[in-house]
């Protein structure tokens, strides 16, 4: 096999989560690549939930539509899961759970004693080590580098380690001492490194984690945020790095507050941000617009789930961008970044930092629960590219007197780039008003035609600047071929690892990802006029991306691949449409 | 102009004139902020004061200092970004009633938990003013407006027990008219380690039509005169629910961490390295 | 003279506004088209304030560029307006006042002791009512029929209506006494009905109070707003009418508690609705995604000024049309309509009602202050059309026993056409949840695919019969000409004006107004091809209409006249455009 | 079912199971809201109740009623909005500590200051528990949380302090583990003419392993047990300060005219003609 796909399933608090990420980091450890993608309701306790990791011996992006081998918590789950398995899959379960219930043609089954075994080794919470045990027995894998995995993982419970390490052994054995079942799962063995040292070359890390450690890469010192699924990682993230990293992280009282207090932070020259979801972006719209009026840099991580509403608050959706590129009220420049996978959000981030900083203007850090909340492998090397930090026109020492008949320090002066200096609060000689209001070089209020011209001009100037600045979107793949894929964000993971499939044989497609969403770079048309034949690849109702390209490009994009239920588009759609 | 040289009213003089009616107790106010800013010898470029959206906001213009003209009723978010980015500065929010008792309520009572080192001025003139004279949450039972022809029929809040009861750490009252007294209180609430909240009685001649000048002054009384105890917590919330009689001075005081030291951490260069090996 | 314009000018506070009202009914009471404009700082007392009148015999839609007479009750007033008067205009101003200042060609002044007999008559502030005797005199208008106006406007302030009249008489006493000034005013004069009866056809009303009396004839039952120029006029006058309406009006603490109230009103099946500008929108937008989750009719008024941020607050501009159309997250239907003058705000404000029931959907009524405040000469007869109350799906009776196993009324059920029954608290058998997670047909939360597909097909499937109800956009002038004028809500308006004008002699060009500008109507791609040049006509600063018709159609409208320092376009300039 | 049939706990059943977690406080608000609506014998469709979003909110599946499930924080606005459009309907807002003191604090205040006749339920668990656990405003100093590595450093609010000050005139605390006196609380509550606001001491298992129901036990007692009297606001707002122990029971009761009378206007027909001649 070259490609394995394991699932668990069962109610919450069954601590699928910790399992999964164990059996996720030995495959990792054996130098896999690896993925993980996990499914839970918006509740805390029962339910169906999913932790699916998947492994290959090359690069993989995404998560497989089924799964090779399930791991059934409960007969609930089971059930539910039967129709994601592949032809000729491998399902352990506990073995008092009766089948009752129709089962596809050539599937196998490994009744286990589950509730058993963890009955003698802790409790019936123990259930999921056990099948750990069982699994680690039936692939062959290596016990003792899982047992290090187990130490690092409930280090800080050392009793809770060893309860567990039995749990795993008393599994193991119990697979090693009934060959039939042995040799059933033997089909689904993946040769794989079992030494105790590893190549070390990559990580195993998801969107928000990425978010969080650009933001700390970029000197974020501020941070902002009220807890909000999916994005309420990248604050747990800070909060637990703050120590180390210094910067303040605070949890406002709402979201309004949250953007204001970064918008206060970016004033005194820090560099600020905040982070919510699509709900929460809601309200720090009025924020956003006082951030284009007062050009005053920051960043805002959405991390989208579906909407409207509270929607599905645990499940996936690209349904903000036309949101998150309208938002607020009248005209004023910002940019929109998508980034495609952890690496991107990494450098991305920084990015978005650094473009704050140049055009002083809000940027937007567009990505969604797929993305967030999956752990994808990505090479280390990327993550030690920390960009320099550019902070533009800041203006951090002290200004000479200033001209005659001038009391203030003109911060919005007509420049030839749009951008104007900034001085921040403590520079002698650098006062001036960040004035919500229209106002003239100063910020002081003025009504007038000429300094309303003027200044509309200069901020909204910027966004050509931008456009110019930005690059086209990434191609992958040949570079020409007869049908081009075309998403945005997170949507690259899914597209890509179709691509390749598709691509195994014969060059036959290629892939357009967007990870610049807005503004949409000049010459995308004669770009976009390269291609015979384009097909979009949304993860929402309306196409969102397509609609942005027809409004700037006046392409329309009519085949579209578009999925709006909160699960992530899986390559295999993509495979079967595109094959069709 | 050196940071040596003496700090006076000119130095905070932008060229821009106050636009308020004449007679209007922002001016007041104004002066009186000033007059506090020069006693204590603020630097113009340490100062940070952060506006409402309103006519006491509309001073953000006619004050030499970084100042940060925000939106209606967010100006205490905005203050502690700035304190937490900054501990410095001298961070001052202005906001008017409406401001910040209706729109931003929710700010007033969580900054005053958190108490970072920040003073609210509110100019409460018991009115919106600037969109020409609509009931505030400070308004009088029976007040005739715009959007209460018939007389407003919600009970009034008391701030300045809201904020008590939230934790703040000093509450006062002052007038607009009584310029002496609240550049005194101005100083107190600046020098105050932690949040401070003034809330100022503001006269608005063109709107409020009720609570005059002449109002106030048959109503005003000294709480030091009459022997108030700025550390005793129950006096001050009962004094600051009085309506027959409107208390000025200092309701309460006391010493308090500040939110801007418990919460900062020292900067650090982080370990990336070791940041990352958590992830292999 | 065929059309006159008359502007006073001076510092806020000194009535500027009343007197200018009352020129303006003492026109209209002549048989008289008028159109009167105003623009104020935001600020109470002093600054520059002016209030211009048009006066013509036949239709008339937007104020001039210029005025004929300027009356002017200071100097620094008088200056600034110098650039804004005609050609041999003239100028009524203080004897005081110094002419220190280069004046151009050919004015006619008018120096006149206001301020002495002023302050003969009841002191400063009479300064205006003085003026307006002169101005009687000079053109010759009824005196009798003025103080019947005073009257009125003051009645409930005996005293100050007498002291009013007064001030008029000695002012026109001055001008009648002075023939020399007479004859140079003499050139002004427009023959008008000078009799104590007039037609009575007409109303002179501001788009602001056309919505309020919209919303009172579509039998709205609750509004809830906080105070925001320039959207207060609404809600000042739904309050001063609630007794007469029945309509419960309520100041809330903020807008997200002024969208929410109206929500809960709308799910009990009033008509509820509330209005705002946009930073106040901004903060509306989570509860906008809630109403189209929980399908919640509801009717927004958004009444625009420059932004973003506080912006120019007491100006005007078109600049949230692209905001409104994508404002909340996730993908949900809502219609947007844009009036175009104070019938159209009438009448769509009943259809915005109409229309959200019948769809079940929010929507939002985008006006802005040159509509909002200006005050339009417009037929009482169109004001005599109640829209029939079409309540759509709600239920109100008693329903019967539910279905078997079912505990709930199925609410959110599949229709043909998209609409689900709604019932509403107190109907027997109607209990459902309106549940802002994504739900099944009873409201219950649920996650699954299937229920997710369903709910955001059938919610999203109103936008087609959405776009298949509403109208083309309005044709006016011939049917075919050589240019087409392309414009949306309060730009008709000025754009009618400059149709007018341009056609006077030969019909050259045409004009297309949106007042439906979300979703776009079915067939506008075809509509727009009819015409061989489009050009179009936006208050903002990007084209908002244009890039809605982009990313609709595909059409690029190169062309355009934009203007955004917070002045309306003014039909001079489009004029001017045109003929170029 | 007919109208005169009697209401049983099973008529409030939507077929659809809680999702709390075994032994989570929300089952004991749950059956105790159930039982005061069975004994005040509240029809179901003249019930309206309004949740927020979090644990709590997630009631919202499982009574039977015209259930409003709005989102984070906006549970009282909704609800006013209901009892202005329909004064007949019983109204009911259950919200979480989060919700209610976090995100939506301004709603409190005012709220609380209106006095429309309705009940609030605060399922306050001291922790954003449906987010995985971070503090909230009513979480103790020095708290280990998600967001809180280190401890709470924030003081906490005193959530029936506050609504007292800001004008409630039903203030009083249950305890999610106590049901027959909860039920009989929030019976009281819904019976008040006005707005009453109901805290509830609920137990999160989860996630708050220090506010645990022995740790609630230890601190509890009886208002009326000790005597309070429910009309002696300054004692209320004395008692709803104490954190040593926690009073259980009424803490505050007085009869106010209520808002919804106040403002409602009889409907009438309106008279167009009248009305535009004012335009003329
Ligand atoms: C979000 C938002 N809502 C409403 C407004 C409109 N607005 C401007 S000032 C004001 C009220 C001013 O009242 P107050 O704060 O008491 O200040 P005052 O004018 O009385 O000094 C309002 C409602 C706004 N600018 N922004
Ligand atoms: C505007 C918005 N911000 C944040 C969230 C995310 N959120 C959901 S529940 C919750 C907190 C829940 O805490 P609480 O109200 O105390 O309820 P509990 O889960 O503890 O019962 C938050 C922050 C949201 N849904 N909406
Ligand atoms: S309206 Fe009132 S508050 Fe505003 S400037 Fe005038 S007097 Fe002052
Ligand atoms: S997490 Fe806590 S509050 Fe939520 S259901 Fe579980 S026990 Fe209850
Ligand atoms: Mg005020
Ligand atoms: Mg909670």
């Amino acid at each position: 096999m070259d490609h394995l796909t394991i699932k668990i399933v069962g109610p919450a608090g069954f601590g699928i989560k910790v399992t999964g990420m164990m059996l996720a980091k030995h495959f990792l450890r054996s130098d896999c690549f690896v993925f993980a993608y996990t499914e839970y309701p918006s509740l805390i306790r029962g339910g169906h939930n999913t932790f699916q990791v998947d492994i290959a011996k090359k690069e993989i992006n995404s998560a497989a539509e089924k799964c090779d081998i399930l791991i059934a918590l409960n007969k609930d789950s089971l059930i539910k899961e039967l129709k994601n398995i592949n032809t000729s899959g491998l399902i352990i379960y506990d073995e008092q759970i009766e089948i009752d219930f129709s089962l596809p043609n050539k599937i196998n089954l490994l009744p286990s004693p589950l509730m058993e075994i963890a009955k003698n080794n802790g409790g019936e919470l123990m259930k999921n080590t056990v099948a750990l045990g069982i699994l680690l027995g039936a692939l062959n894998l290596s016990l003792e580098n899982l047992n290090k995995i187990l130490t690092e993982t409930f280090g800080h419970k050392g009793a809770i380690a060893e309860q567990n390490k039995k749990a795993v052994q008393a599994g193991l054995e119990w697979i090693k001492n009934n060959p039939i079942n042995s040799k059933i799962a033997a089909q689904y063995i993946m040769t794989v490194n079992n030494n105790k040292s590893f190549k070390q070359d990559n990580l195993f890390i998801s969107g928000n984690q990425a978010c969080a450690l650009g933001a700390i890469a970029a000197g974020c010192q501020l941070y902002s945020a009220y807890p909000m699924t999916p994005a309420s990682e990248i604050l747990h993230y800070l909060v637990a790095k703050q120590q180390a990293s210094g910067m303040v992280v605070h949890q406002p009282e709402d979201e309004i507050a949250a953007v204001h207090v970064a918008l206060g932070a970016s004033f005194t020259g820090s560099r600020a941000a905040c982070g919510t979801s699509g709900g929460g972006f809601a309200l720090m719209n009025e924020g956003l617009s006082l951030a284009g009026m007062l050009e005053l840099p920051i960043v805002i991580f959405e991390v989208m789930r579906p909407a409207p509403a509270t929607g599905l608050p645990t499940w996936t959706e690209q349904g903000d961008l036309m949101y998150v590129v309208h938002a607020g009220h009248g005209d004023f420049p910002r940019l929109v970044l998508a980034p495609g996978n952890p690496t991107e959000c990494f450098l991305l981030t920084q990015q978005a930092f650094n473009l704050a900083d140049k055009y002083q203007i809000p940027v937007i850090v567009l990505s969604d629960k797929f993305l967030g909340e999956s752990t994808y492998t990505t090479s280390k090397k990327l993550f030690s590219k920390i960009e320099k930090k550019a902070r533009g026109k800041i203006l951090i020492v002290n200004q000479n007197q200033l001209a005659e008949n001038q009391t203030l320090f003109a911060r919005y002066k007509n420049e030839k780039d749009n951008v104007s200096p900034r001085p921040i609060p403590g520079v002698l000689n650098g006062e001036y008003i960040a004035n919500s209001d229209e106002h003239d070089e100063f910020g002081l209020t003025n009504e007038s035609t000429v300094c309303r011209n003027e200044q509309m001009k200069r901020r909204m100037g910027k966004t050509l600047n931008l456009k110019k600045e930005i690059p086209l979107p990434t191609l992958y793949g040949p570079k020409s071929a007869n049908l081009t894929l075309v998403c945005w964000g997170s949507m690259l993971g899914p597209s890509l690892d179709a691509l390749n499939e598709i691509n195994k044989d014969k060059k036959q497609i290629n892939l357009i990802h967007f990870s610049y969403v807005w503004p949409l770079p000049l010459g995308l048309d004669k770009f976009l006029k390269q291609f015979s034949k384009l097909i979009l690849i949304e993860n929402n109702f309306s196409a969102q991306l397509g609609i942005l390209i027809r409004q700037e490009t006046g392409t329309e994009i009519k085949d579209k691949i578009l999925k709006y239920d909160g699960r992530p588009l899986w390559k295999e759609e993509i495979i079967k449409t595109v094959k069709k | 102009m050196s940071d040596l040289n003496k700090i006076t009213l000119g130095s905070f003089n932008t060229n821009y004139q106050p636009t308020w009616c004449p007679g209007c107790g922002d001016f007041g106010i104004w002066t009186a902020l000033k007059m506090a800013l020069v006693d204590l010898q603020i630097p113009t470029h340490q100062l940070a004061i952060v506006y409402g959206i309103g006519c006491g906001g509309n001073m953000a213009s006619t004050i030499k200092c970084y100042a940060f003209h925000s939106l209606h009723g967010r100006t205490l978010p905005v203050a502690l970004g700035i304190k937490l980015a900054n501990k410095n500065l001298t961070v001052i929010a202005v906001a008017g009633d409406g401001d910040q008792y209706s729109e931003g309520t929710n700010h007033l009572i969580h900054l005053a938990r958190y108490n970072a080192n920040l003073t609210l001025i509110v100019c409460n003139n018991q009115l919106f003013s600037l969109t020409t004279g609509q009931t505030s949450p400070t308004s009088d039972e029976g007040i005739i407006s715009k959007t209460t022809p018939k007389g407003e029929v919600k009970q009034p809040l008391d701030p300045l027990a809201l904020s008590l009861i939230s934790g703040a750490t000093f509450v006062a009252r002052g007038a607009a008219f009584e310029i002496q007294a609240l550049k005194e209180l101005i100083k107190k609430a600046i020098l105050h380690q932690g949040f401070s909240h003034l809330d100022v009685l503001q006269q608005c001649v063109t709107f409020n039509k009720v609570n005059t000048i002449e109002w106030y002054k048959q109503k005003i009384y000294s709480l030091e005169q009459a022997g108030h105890k700025t550390d005793d917590f129950k006096m001050a919330v009962e004094k600051s629910r009085e309506h027959t009689k409107l208390p000025l001075g200092i309701f309460y005081e006391v010493k308090q961490p500040t939110y801007e030291e418990e919460i900062s951490n020292a900067p650090m260069a982080f370990d990336f390295k070791k940041a990352l090996m958590e992830f292999i």
